[in-house]
């Protein structure tokens, strides 16, 4: 195929403004060949370059004594003692989700498992949170069994057990699904992999699966110049081969056994442009390849499409020299390619031949540290302050809390999962103590005493009222969801799906995000250690809710101390920790129940929180209580019916007295005070767990107990409530099939 | 009205299971293979449709139905009216 | 007693089945790689859950036709022990060594969630150690568990009491609803003619330890080994 | 040498995607839809083999892997030599 002559419009319809095309002529002091342009487009794209945040990105805390890695490799490493690491990251893969759900979610968690285990991590828990448009968008119940099923086919596969996450719905993501994955990988603390290219001589390695013209950039494609080959040349959408990438997983376990690497990258996003230029580029050297060694799928591939092609399932490897026939046996004993294409060197250039001709010849560094960054313009949202106010006097109180409950309890937002989580090994490698349905997963490290447990979160209707204190609530939730186990939590990663940075409202959404994470981490020390930024989650106009989802990971040093989600004995007593407001804004129950989205999210003092952190802990290793369960969405009495509807059968019932003291009776039920948990006990600890919390200074109510058959509410002395646990879970269970079943 | 349609991917997408055959046949002695690609069929009976709807309604089948076109194709044939 | 576990590519509960022996009664088994025509002298062959070659064309059809199984199968015929789990039910199957095939889940999708087994025959070694009618509790993980075999099949299995398990109710019963992926008469496992040989679709060695939720499991990795150390001493005087 | 080669399920096999493909169709308003039978097919490209042996040859491969004959027939076609 003739290449297409390299001009400013070409470059435009490769994404590259005037500034970015005059920019990369001064690099080069000429004007790009095309492959250069090819690479110059996607190293620079929002995606590679982070150039629309990173100058927000800046301001997480990102180190503590725990950080063994923080952002800027394939993933973040914590060390976890014992000589042990654990190795997580979130990454987005909306946009190809919504053309292909299943291939989409598929090709999602084969990247971000790549991520982990370029790292020298094996992967242990997969995790994923999901956003669908409203239950009644004819497109919705595709979305939903596609992204579920593919999300499920390949991490089953491949035998890593998927063990939480969170699935929400709303019009806001109507024509703008979001589907982001996370992955933790277990390693040892001294042995961790990078992605650097150095040593001059050293010979760069192409593992994996061969090249086709898989997700080669979109806009390239579009451009005049390839008429009516476009056709069958057209990219194409990537296929997940799970079969492949658990080969690829095992060889390269077993080749980091040996001493035969210097650097080890995934090619996930612009292939094996941004692998190697971000390899050469950490490790300030060069790099040289010869591209027609590139293992090829296809006939007529050109250098362009070598290069951008985003094929699944491949890594690029810098191994020390002499190294070579031990990597060739070890991919050969797996039946994998892998083949010499180039060598590292020390010109700092990236030189790239095809069939002896150099293609390509640039420096290597400006490429990144001269990639564009942009502090693109803010402005509050108009309507903002609108939707802000509530006025409360104009909504009756609720009249029937029976009603009230298993209508929240049947609804899309808040209805059992069970229906998504059944479709995904949860138990594989035999590590799942907690899995999906409790607070937050719990996974034992064998071979000690010690687990991890894991929980993602996010409120996009929070975040919508006020992107600053919605984003303190994530990381707030993820964080009490960690410690209902009795685990401390340690650090975050974090997937910023936001609409298109051009427009001011998104900017400044995403850039009060980024501070109220920043905060909130910082005052419950768990610094950010990776994520993954997703703009243009937008159609026609018509952004996304700003939506950082939260994944934090906490550790439990005796697993024997952990405490599950649910009620475990008759006649244990109930507690509330923690203060009852009754605020409505920004609810669940007036978003479902009256149609409103308006009002500011609970208020959150993170100071508060913290306590309740450790208090939750300390009961923890106290072994005071028999579960510990986080009040969240839905307000306490959904909490509360939450703990009645135990994961492995045998419900048990609830008799509960509140006083009103004059609150509205729908906020005292269905508010959503933040820094709230429910715990039951034996009534001989009662006592200590109340003197425990007048001690850290935190309210502790005895709210009622735990009986057999029913849920049993009083309010000031009046019956309110008196549901068969049948009918609650029968209610709890129907939700999701409704929506996902529909045709 | 018998009909068969044939789904298969387009030329170009990844087709691991037909890779994963191919090999499987070349180790077990089947030296001669070089390609295997992978594909579904429908065998469908209907109510005895007009003549000329037969085709159009199968192709309907196959776009709200049986065939993703954003990686397969597919090919409809009216087996016995 | 002398156990190996085989590793196709593809096979990912090859490390739990790996470490079953080593939790239970802390013995560890030998590791035999598919392309390996050595048994090691096992006793015991376990044929590990997973996705050998992805699952791709058939569930089993293509690890049923790699060399290792030619030995195990020979070893089967030598009256020796194998226990497929999942994966390795469907292998067995493909392998011919166990009658019948296991079809689509009738949801056509993948199900992993704790079931209940009730025991049908204590008449083999794996059931040795357990009661007819006993209930297990432990994980399914598959999308194709969905026991299908001929009219006649059935019958032969049923006359010579083969089917070692089936998925019951809470109370025991067998209960259509509590028959997630559809199999045919309820059938979670069968063994072969001569007993030795059983294949099953739920996880025993993910149910072999108090802090994962249930123990139920361990029970049939003790019946075989009961069985084959007292065959053994018989043996060996 | 170019081939397709279908399998299906034997008569009285259950058929769950057939049926499941069965009843969407008719809830997506194709009430004419009676039945629905779901097979696979592969298209095999081969080195040139001896006209005498090519249909034998592919019989081998459905016998020694493609169909599982407890519960699949299949049908070999040279399509080119
Ligand atoms: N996409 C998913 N995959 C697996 N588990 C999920 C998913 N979505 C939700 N879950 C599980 O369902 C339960 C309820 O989710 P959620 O309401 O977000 O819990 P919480 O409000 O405590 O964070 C959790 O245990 C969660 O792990
Ligand atoms: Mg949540």
């Amino acid at each position: 195929m003739v290449e297409p002559k390299v001009t400013p419009e070409l470059a435009l319809a490769h994404g590259l403004n005037a500034d970015e095309w005059a920019r990369l002529r001064d690099i080069l002091g000429r004007v790009p060949t095309y492959p250069e342009l090819g690479i110059f487009s996607v190293m620079w794209s929002e995606h590679c370059s982070y150039k629309s945040s990173r100058i927000h990105l800046k301001k997480f805390p990102t180190s503590g004594p725990l950080v063994l890695q923080g952002p800027g490799e394939n993933a973040g490493v914590v060390d976890i003692g014992d000589g042990w690491a654990v190795c997580f990251k979130m990454e987005s893969h909306n946009h190809p989700s919504y053309i292909e759900p299943y291939q989409g979610a598929a090709t999602g968690v084969g990247g971000i498992l790549r991520d982990v285990f370029t790292m020298g991590a094996r992967p242990v828990a997969n995790l994923n949170a999901l956003a669908f448009g409203q239950p009644s968008h004819p497109k919705t119940p595709h979305l939903v069994k596609g992204v579920v099923a593919g999300i499920g086919d390949y991490g089953n596969c491949i035998g890593v057990p998927t063990v939480g996450g969170q699935v929400c719905f709303h019009a806001c993501y109507d024509g703008n699904i979001l589907v982001n994955a996370f992955t933790l990988g277990l390693l040892r603390a001294g042995k961790i992999f990078r992605g650097y290219a150095s040593g001059a001589g050293n010979p760069v390695f192409y593992v994996g699966s061969k090249t086709g013209r898989d997700g080669i950039h979109g806009a390239t494609m579009a451009s005049a110049e390839f008429s009516e080959e476009t056709e069958q040349k057209r990219p194409t959408v990537q296929v997940g081969d799970p079969f492949t990438e658990k080969l690829l997983l095992e060889a390269c376990l077993e080749l980091m056994e040996r001493d035969a690497i210097v650097g080890i990258q995934d090619m996930g996003a612009a292939g094996l442009t941004s692998s190697s230029f971000e390899m050469a580029g950490r490790a300030g050297s060069g790099i040289r390849m010869e591209l027609d060694r590139v293992p090829m799928r296809e006939t007529g591939m050109t250098p362009y499409e070598v290069l951008l092609s985003e094929s699944q399932e491949r890594m690029l490897i810098v191994a020390k020299s002499g190294a070579e026939e031990a990597v060739k046996k070890i991919f050969a004993k797996w039946g994998l390619d892998a083949v010499v294409i180039g060598e590292v060197t020390d010109t700092g250039r990236a030189e790239i031949y095809w069939r002896g001709d150099k293609v390509v010849d640039m420096p290597v560094a400006p490429v990144s540290d001269q990639a564009p960054v942009y502090d693109r313009p803010q402005a509050q949202p108009e309507g903002l302050e609108e939707r802000r106010r509530l006025d409360l006097q104009a909504i009756a109180d609720c009249r029937d809390p029976e009603e009230a409950l298993l209508r929240l309890m049947g609804s899309p937002n808040l209805c059992s999962r069970r229906w998504v989580y059944t479709q995904y090994d949860q138990s594989v490698r035999t590590n799942t103590v907690f899995g999906p349905g409790y607070d937050a997963a719990l996974v034992r490290i064998k071979g000690t005493k010690k687990a991890v447990a894991l929980s993602l979160d996010v409120n996009p209707r929070y975040c919508h009222l006020d992107p600053f204190e919605g984003a303190r609530h994530a990381v707030a939730e993820a964080a009490r969801n960690v410690a209902c186990t009795g685990a401390k939590p340690l650090a975050i990663t974090d997937c910023l799906n936001f609409g298109n940075p051009e427009r001011p409202g998104v900017m400044w959404e995403f850039a009060r995000s980024v501070e109220g994470l920043s905060s909130a981490c910082r005052e419950l020390d768990t610094p950010v250690v990776s994520g993954n930024v997703s703009f243009y989650n937008e159609t026609n106009g018509e952004g996304i809710f700003p939506t950082p989802a939260v994944g934090m990971v906490g550790l439990l040093d005796d697993v024997e101390e952990r405490v599950q989600s649910f009620f475990e004995n008759e006649g244990d007593a109930v507690v509330l920790l923690g203060r009852t407001r009754g605020h409505l804004g920004g609810s669940e129950y007036l978003a479902l129940i009256h149609g409103l989205e308006s009002g500011t999210p609970p208020p959150l003092d993170i100071a508060r929180e913290k306590v309740l952190i450790g208090l939750l802990q300390l009961l923890a290793r106290k072994r005071l209580v028999h579960s510990m369960h986080d009040c969240s969405e839905g307000g306490l009495l959904v909490a509360i019916a939450e703990c009645c509807l135990r994961p492995r059968g045998g419900d048990l019932g609830v008799s509960i007295s509140l006083q009103a003291r004059g609150k509205r009776l729908d906020g005292l039920l269905f508010g959503e005070d933040a820094s709230r948990a429910v715990v039951s006990c034996a009534p001989g600890s009662l006592q200590k767990i109340f003197n425990l919390a007048r001690e850290s200074g935190l309210e502790a109510t005895s709210i009622g107990a735990v009986i057999s058959k029913r849920l049993e509410l009083l309010v000031d002395g009046q019956p309110m409530a008196s549901l068969s646990l049948e009918e609650l879970r029968t209610r709890w269970e129907a939700g999701f099939p409704a929506v996902a079943s529909r045709v | 009205m018998k009909a068969r349609i044939h789904v298969f991917l387009k030329e170009g997408v990844l087709d691991p299971q037909g890779k994963a055959v191919s090999s499987a046949l070349q180790t077990l002695g089947f030296g001669e293979v070089s390609s295997v690609r992978q594909g579904k069929f429908f065998d469908i009976e209907t109510a005895p449709l007009p003549k000329e709807e037969r085709e159009a309604r199968l192709r309907e089948y196959c776009k709200k139905l049986l065939a993703n076109p954003i990686i397969e194709n597919f090919k409809v044939e009216v087996v016995e009216p | 007693m002398r156990l190996s576990v085989i590793e196709f590519p593809g096979s990912n509960c090859d490390h739990d089945a790996y470490e079953w022996p080593l939790r239970v009664f802390g013995r560890a088994p030998q590791r035999v790689w598919y392309t390996d025509r050595d048994l090691r002298k096992a006793d015991l062959v376990i044929i590990p859950g997973g996705f050998s070659y992805g699952d791709y064309l058939r569930c089993g059809a293509m690890a049923a036709r790699s060399p290792v199984m030619e030995e195990v199968v020979a070893h089967a015929k030598r009256g020796g022990y194998v226990l497929g789990i999942c994966n390795g039910f469907q292998i067995l199957c493909e392998a011919g060594l166990l009658p019948g095939a296991l079809l689509r889940n009738r949801t056509l999708t993948f199900l992993c969630q704790e079931v209940i087994l009730r025991c049908e025959t204590a008449d083999a070694p794996f059931t040795a150690s357990l009661k007819k009618g006993d209930l297990l509790r432990m994980p399914i993980a598959h999308g194709d568990g969905n026991y299908y075999c001929d009219e006649k099949t059935l019958r032969r299995l049923l006359d010579d009491s083969r089917v070692a398990f089936r998925y019951v109710s809470p109370d025991g019963r067998v209960d259509d609803g509590w028959n997630f992926n559809g199999s045919m008469d309820a059938i979670a496992g069968i063994v072969s003619g001569n007993r030795r040989v059983l294949g099953m679709m739920p996880h025993p060695e993910r149910a072999s330890e108090a802090l994962l939720g249930s123990t139920d499991g361990a029970a049939i990795l003790r019946g075989a080994a009961s069985t084959i150390e007292a065959r053994k001493k018989v043996q060996h005087g």
